[in-house]
């Protein structure tokens, strides 16, 4: 264990997949001689040269198609998305219409080994264009999985993972997070897809969060605890894609009331189907509607006071929690 | 995959066998080679035609024929390990690739024994030990994807090459703008094959293009490009050799603008009011078929060897056809595979219940 | 009244309005010459000439962007997308971050009014990458409208609508829908966005569906009706941001009991947003949880068989309301 | 807008007015007026600076310092109704459009007298009366949106132009090939200004491009494409007085590659370690703003007049400042407003609560 960034977290995990396996290669904007943008690939370079961590243009459509292509042909593509906004300039075509579909329509003859790993959701005063939660677009679609690390333990342990896995990956780093230290195993550690991680225990209410919203939820479960006394159990489900309803309906089973919070706007977000999920699997359980708590409905302002009340927060949280408890 | 009969006297080596091309005075066998494999894909677009018309097929269907020369003489350049990929429009590539018409009969006949097992259809013939990889519906998508192939080939030392086919339609996207880029920055063994049939379904190139020259974008990336007559299946190869050796030895692409001529409209649905009959009726004259059947004479090949040849080519059509309707329907299962490689349990969601 | 295809329904909607307004032009592939591909704007280029009915190439983020800039400077542009899977090499871009955010992002300085529209869902036998349901990506996203419309009259009227709209509308046509036979009014008809079609009364259960699955859910519900005696109430949401939640509201009051069909894939499908919000305003008034009926999770097979399977069929809603009725 | 400077003395017709900038020997008002506009922006940057570092500005910021004379000369040639798109990097060109240095850092502050009112940010610079149209944060995809512009200018038979701003990185993107196609093919008002500053963030040109001549590219649309000093203001003014012309009288695109450099790092954490500080130093002897200093005293202008407007442009910068932290900060109900121009009553989901 070692109490390292985030961003170091994934850097580790992509050296020693690197180091593990030839195949492996990272490629995207500024991820070679600049270190990478938010410098997740520090030092890449100087320990694997030019021919496996390599700089792109400014071409996301190009590049991930590049991936596609070399993944069909044997390699293991890394393909960082400098953040996850940038990927509608056609990135998400080949992530879509290719990568996703290529296993299915060849019938079975071609699989796609990649990753298409960048930053997520809101950075902090970036404005509407750099600041979106694209988690929803992605999960919604066959033939793709879709990671979301909060700690630098799931990052490192879920990037290992997905860059042994032979399917497409989406995964989605915090932007927010690449700077926050967390206690991070060394070398070999594995954290699969599919399964929830329960990080703290409780018996009133099941609070689902994931990514950094996570943690926000942790700060409120604090509060909550010592100031309302409601005991919450939070879990995190680390993968949308596929996604632990076991962990989760077993949780709620016990604590018969459900927070899902989520950092991406409301309407449409995953938490609509967490929710609906969490209906479908434990309706009998439950004793109050389940309550989401998201992104407000609007695009990113720059202004940071209006930023703050778009974003889930710990306040709304709590009255989250209140609301479920009908305290 | 026609390595044997490409460079059949030349010794083993790739270096030889492939530059051997530009300098062999085309042997007879060659000639037939390529007459045979433009005549499978002729006779075996009509038989998709008539199949198509009773309904036996479905969805979309774009026909190859007229443009046979381009895909057969190019593909005749192509040594096993090379890669090719195309869009929709992919029924001669896969036949000259060496696919089985049974394979690609049985696909659009959405049959088991398809290709891509009937998941696919017309527009997704793949065969993986061919080199055939797609069929691909998004106009220009797969450029990006035949750069990445060609990225892995020269990843791995392989000295192999990738061919990337699309329109002229296509050639408006995009993707096909940073594939070019891309492959001419890091210098990727991969060849654009910009097959100009003047039309992208109903919109004539020049309304659609700024430039009437498409192949000198290529000096925007820093790589050669060149225009040939698509019609001319020899000139087509040899124009293809050359830039084969520059992608192999050289990690040089080209861009390769072929002229050619579809005489079918665009889908199965085009009545292709957009030109002439008169149009169509010149274009014919140019039939790669007949100008390569009428060199194949001068050359002094008996009729006999080329009525075979057709005759062949019909009954290989045609028998993909019994074979198809006789050939059974995936089975429901197959609904659910395939979606992943590696596939999580059914206790997570989502999950696939029919 | 007229009995007319809702391809023509649409044709009509476009040639009123641009004959009611000089700034209203289309512009999208094979839209004039060829007179559409699904030959929605037939005879369109011969009325208003090629000024105002443009022949692209094949660019979709070029002239989707070209949309965006005329929108921007006073005309209010209709971009056809050939069909909606096309809108990922790039026009998802153009909507996504600029047609969607420049009225925000500008302070309210620069409106965006334009029209988005062309085939969605699956056409038959057109496999995985030309089969595909977008409504959940688009309905995601704060700044853009959603108009799904499953008649002739909807196609109609809610497409006038759209094109005196303000705004950046995603309109998504049914490819399978295109030459079937509507009654639509001539004339003046407009279909407001935010309301709801109650398209039959009924008592027992509340089935919500949209675009051509509506049409399916009608004929499972004459079987359901005649077979189990059961009453439906069939509610077309017509719109999907914004929703009518009033309307769905009162009927899940009246009837207990919901179904919600969509012709996309289930996960994160709008389908979830939807049951969570019936769950979220009912849930007092439920009797049992919501049923989903969606397209399964898959790529679409080419395979008509295997298509059928994927696709909502009369006997999955039959099922689904045997299901929700305890039955 | 400096339509007024521009061209001070020709009549008043539009064609007079916007050819009179080829002929005319620059009036020393012309001069005086490229010497403030370049001076207003580089004050404005370095106050920028300034209050980055102490946290007054926030987020993505990305300062034009270096190449002020691509668009104070490039604007100086635009008349009132023509327009302006670019970057991120867009202060220089909202204020050579006329936007007060008040309206701009109240944004940078976030605040509510900010031109976006606090909700856009560094990125996003707009003014409509002005002919300004951001300001965007995607690379390459404002540049189809600027074709857009000019597509609506000539559907309205405008006779006006509208400039599109973008980099040497952004020129990789797709979407620029596909808006050149189109404007080519379409004949749009348009100029495309490839602001080849060497580097896109940390990425040199010539491990992004595969070109070196990147104007070049232009060809294959069937426009003109050149090159200017965008260190030599006056080049560039002359460069693009040409250009706008024929967009405005001809409707002929143009791609001016014009060669410039950024001083600062690309954004304001960018330690810029890519480049040695020689090679930042060898370019600033070229500093636009230095060299038309030149310009200036050789042509016999008093050194009083360049002080002061030195001055004014400090005390402009300044005085932004002071009114920015004066000013307040927008309401929290501007959340929920301008996201759709006719909004949904409340009874409708999605709602907005806060
Ligand atoms: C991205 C995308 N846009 C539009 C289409 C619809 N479409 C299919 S083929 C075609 C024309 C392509 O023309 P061209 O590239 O010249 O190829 P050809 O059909 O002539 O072989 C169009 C517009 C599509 N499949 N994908
Ligand atoms: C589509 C997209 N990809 C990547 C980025 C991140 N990014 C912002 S600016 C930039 C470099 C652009 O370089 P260039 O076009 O040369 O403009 P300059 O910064 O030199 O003015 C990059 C990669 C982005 N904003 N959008
Ligand atoms: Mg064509
Ligand atoms: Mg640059």
């Amino acid at each position: 264990m070692a109490l390292i960034e985030y961003r170091e977290a994934l850097g580790q995990a992509i050296a020693e997949e690197m180091e593990r396996d030839d195949r492996v290669f990272l490629m995207g904007e500024e991820v070679a001689e600049y270190n990478g943008a938010y410098k997740v690939s520090k030092g890449l370079l100087a320990k694997f040269g030019p021919k496996r961590v390599i700089d792109t243009p400014i071409s996301e459509c190009g590049f991930t198609g590049i991936g596609v292509g070399a993944a069909m042909h044997g390699l293991k593509p890394i393909v960082e998305m400098m953040t996850w906004n940038f990927a509608l300039v056609g990135a998400i075509d080949q992530i879509i219409s290719n990568a996703a579909k290529t296993l299915y329509m060849s019938g079975g003859q071609f699989k796609c080994p990649m990753v298409i790993r960048g930053a997520g959701g809101a950075g902090g005063k970036l404005a509407s264009q750099h600041s979106q939660s694209f988690e929803a677009l992605f999960t919604h679609i066959p033939g793709l999985k879709v990671a979301m690390p909060a700690t630098g333990a799931d990052a490192k342990g879920l990037l290992k993972t997905a860059i042994r896995d032979e399917d497409p990956i989406i995964f989605i780093e915090s932007e927010a997070l690449y700077g926050k230290k967390f206690e991070v195993p060394d070398g070999e550690h594995l954290v699969p897809f599919g399964v929830a991680d329960v990080v703290k225990e409780g018996s009133d209410v099941t609070i689902i969060a994931h990514s950094r919203i996570r943690h926000t939820a942790a700060a409120a479960i604090e509060r909550i605890e010592s100031e309302l006394g409601i005991s919450c159990e939070l879990i995190d489900p680390r993968t949308l894609r596929p996604f632990d309803i076991e962990t989760v309906a077993k949780s709620v089973a016990k604590t018969n009331r459900c927070v899902v919070v989520e950092e991406g706007w409301h309407w449409c977000g995953v938490g609509a189907q967490i929710a609906e999920s969490v209906y479908t699997y434990c309706f009998d359980d439950l004793d109050a509607p389940v309550v989401r708590v998201a992104g407000l409905d609007v695009p990113m302002p720059y202004n940071p006071k209006l930023e703050a009340a778009v974003l889930p927060s710990i306040d709304r949280i709590i009255a989250a929690v209140k609301k479920v408890t009908y305290k | 995959m026609p390595t044997a009969i490409a460079a059949p006297k030349t010794k083993k080596t790739e270096v030889v066998e492939s530059v051997a091309h530009k300098h062999v005075e085309e042997s007879a066998d060659l000639l037939l080679h390529l007459y045979k494999e433009m005549m499978r894909i002729r006779r075996f677009e009509e038989q998709s035609y008539q199949q198509y018309q009773k309904s036996a097929i479905g969805g979309f269907c774009h026909l190859y024929i007229g443009q046979e020369a381009v895909c057969v003489g190019a593909i005749s350049c192509l040594e096993k390990g090379d890669k090719v990929l195309t869009g929709y429009r992919d029924h001669g590539h896969a036949l000259a690739m060496g696919m089985t018409a049974d394979s690609l009969m049985g696909e659009l006949f959405a049959k088991a024994t398809g290709c891509s097992k009937g998941k696919g259809g017309s527009m997704h013939f793949f065969d993986n030990a061919l080199g055939m990889m797609g069929g691909n519906g998004i106009v220009g998508s797969h450029i990006p994807v035949a750069a990445g192939v060609a990225f892995a080939q020269k990843y791995k030392n392989e000295k192999k090459v990738t061919l990337g086919f699309y329109g002229d339609g296509a050639a408006q996207q995009g993707a096909i703008h940073e594939a070019m880029n891309l492959a001419g920055l890091w210098r990727l063994p991969v060849i654009f094959v910009l097959e100009n049939n003047k039309y992208g379904m109903g919109t004539a190139v020049n309304r659609s293009s700024a430039t009437s020259e498409l192949c000198k974008r290529a000096e925007g990336y820093n790589f050669p490009g060149v225009t040939c007559d698509g019609m001319d299946v020899l000139e087509v190869r040899k124009c293809f050799s050359e830039a084969v050796a520059r992608a192999r030895f050289d990690n040089t692409p080209t861009l390769i603008e072929v002229k050619t001529y579809r005489y079918r409209g665009h889908s199965m649905s085009d009545p292709a009011n957009y030109r002439t009959a008169t149009e169509v009726e010149e274009k014919k004259k140019e039939d790669p078929i007949l100008m390569l059947k009428a060199v194949l004479i001068e050359r002094g090949v008996k009729e006999d060897r080329i009525h075979a040849i057709e005759e062949a080519a019909d009954a290989e059509a045609k028998a993909s056809v019994e074979h198809a309707i006789a050939a059974p329907e995936p089975d429901l299962s197959e609904l659910a595979t395939d979606i992943v490689a590696n596939p999580w349990p059914a206790s997570m969601l989502p999950r696939v219940e029919f």
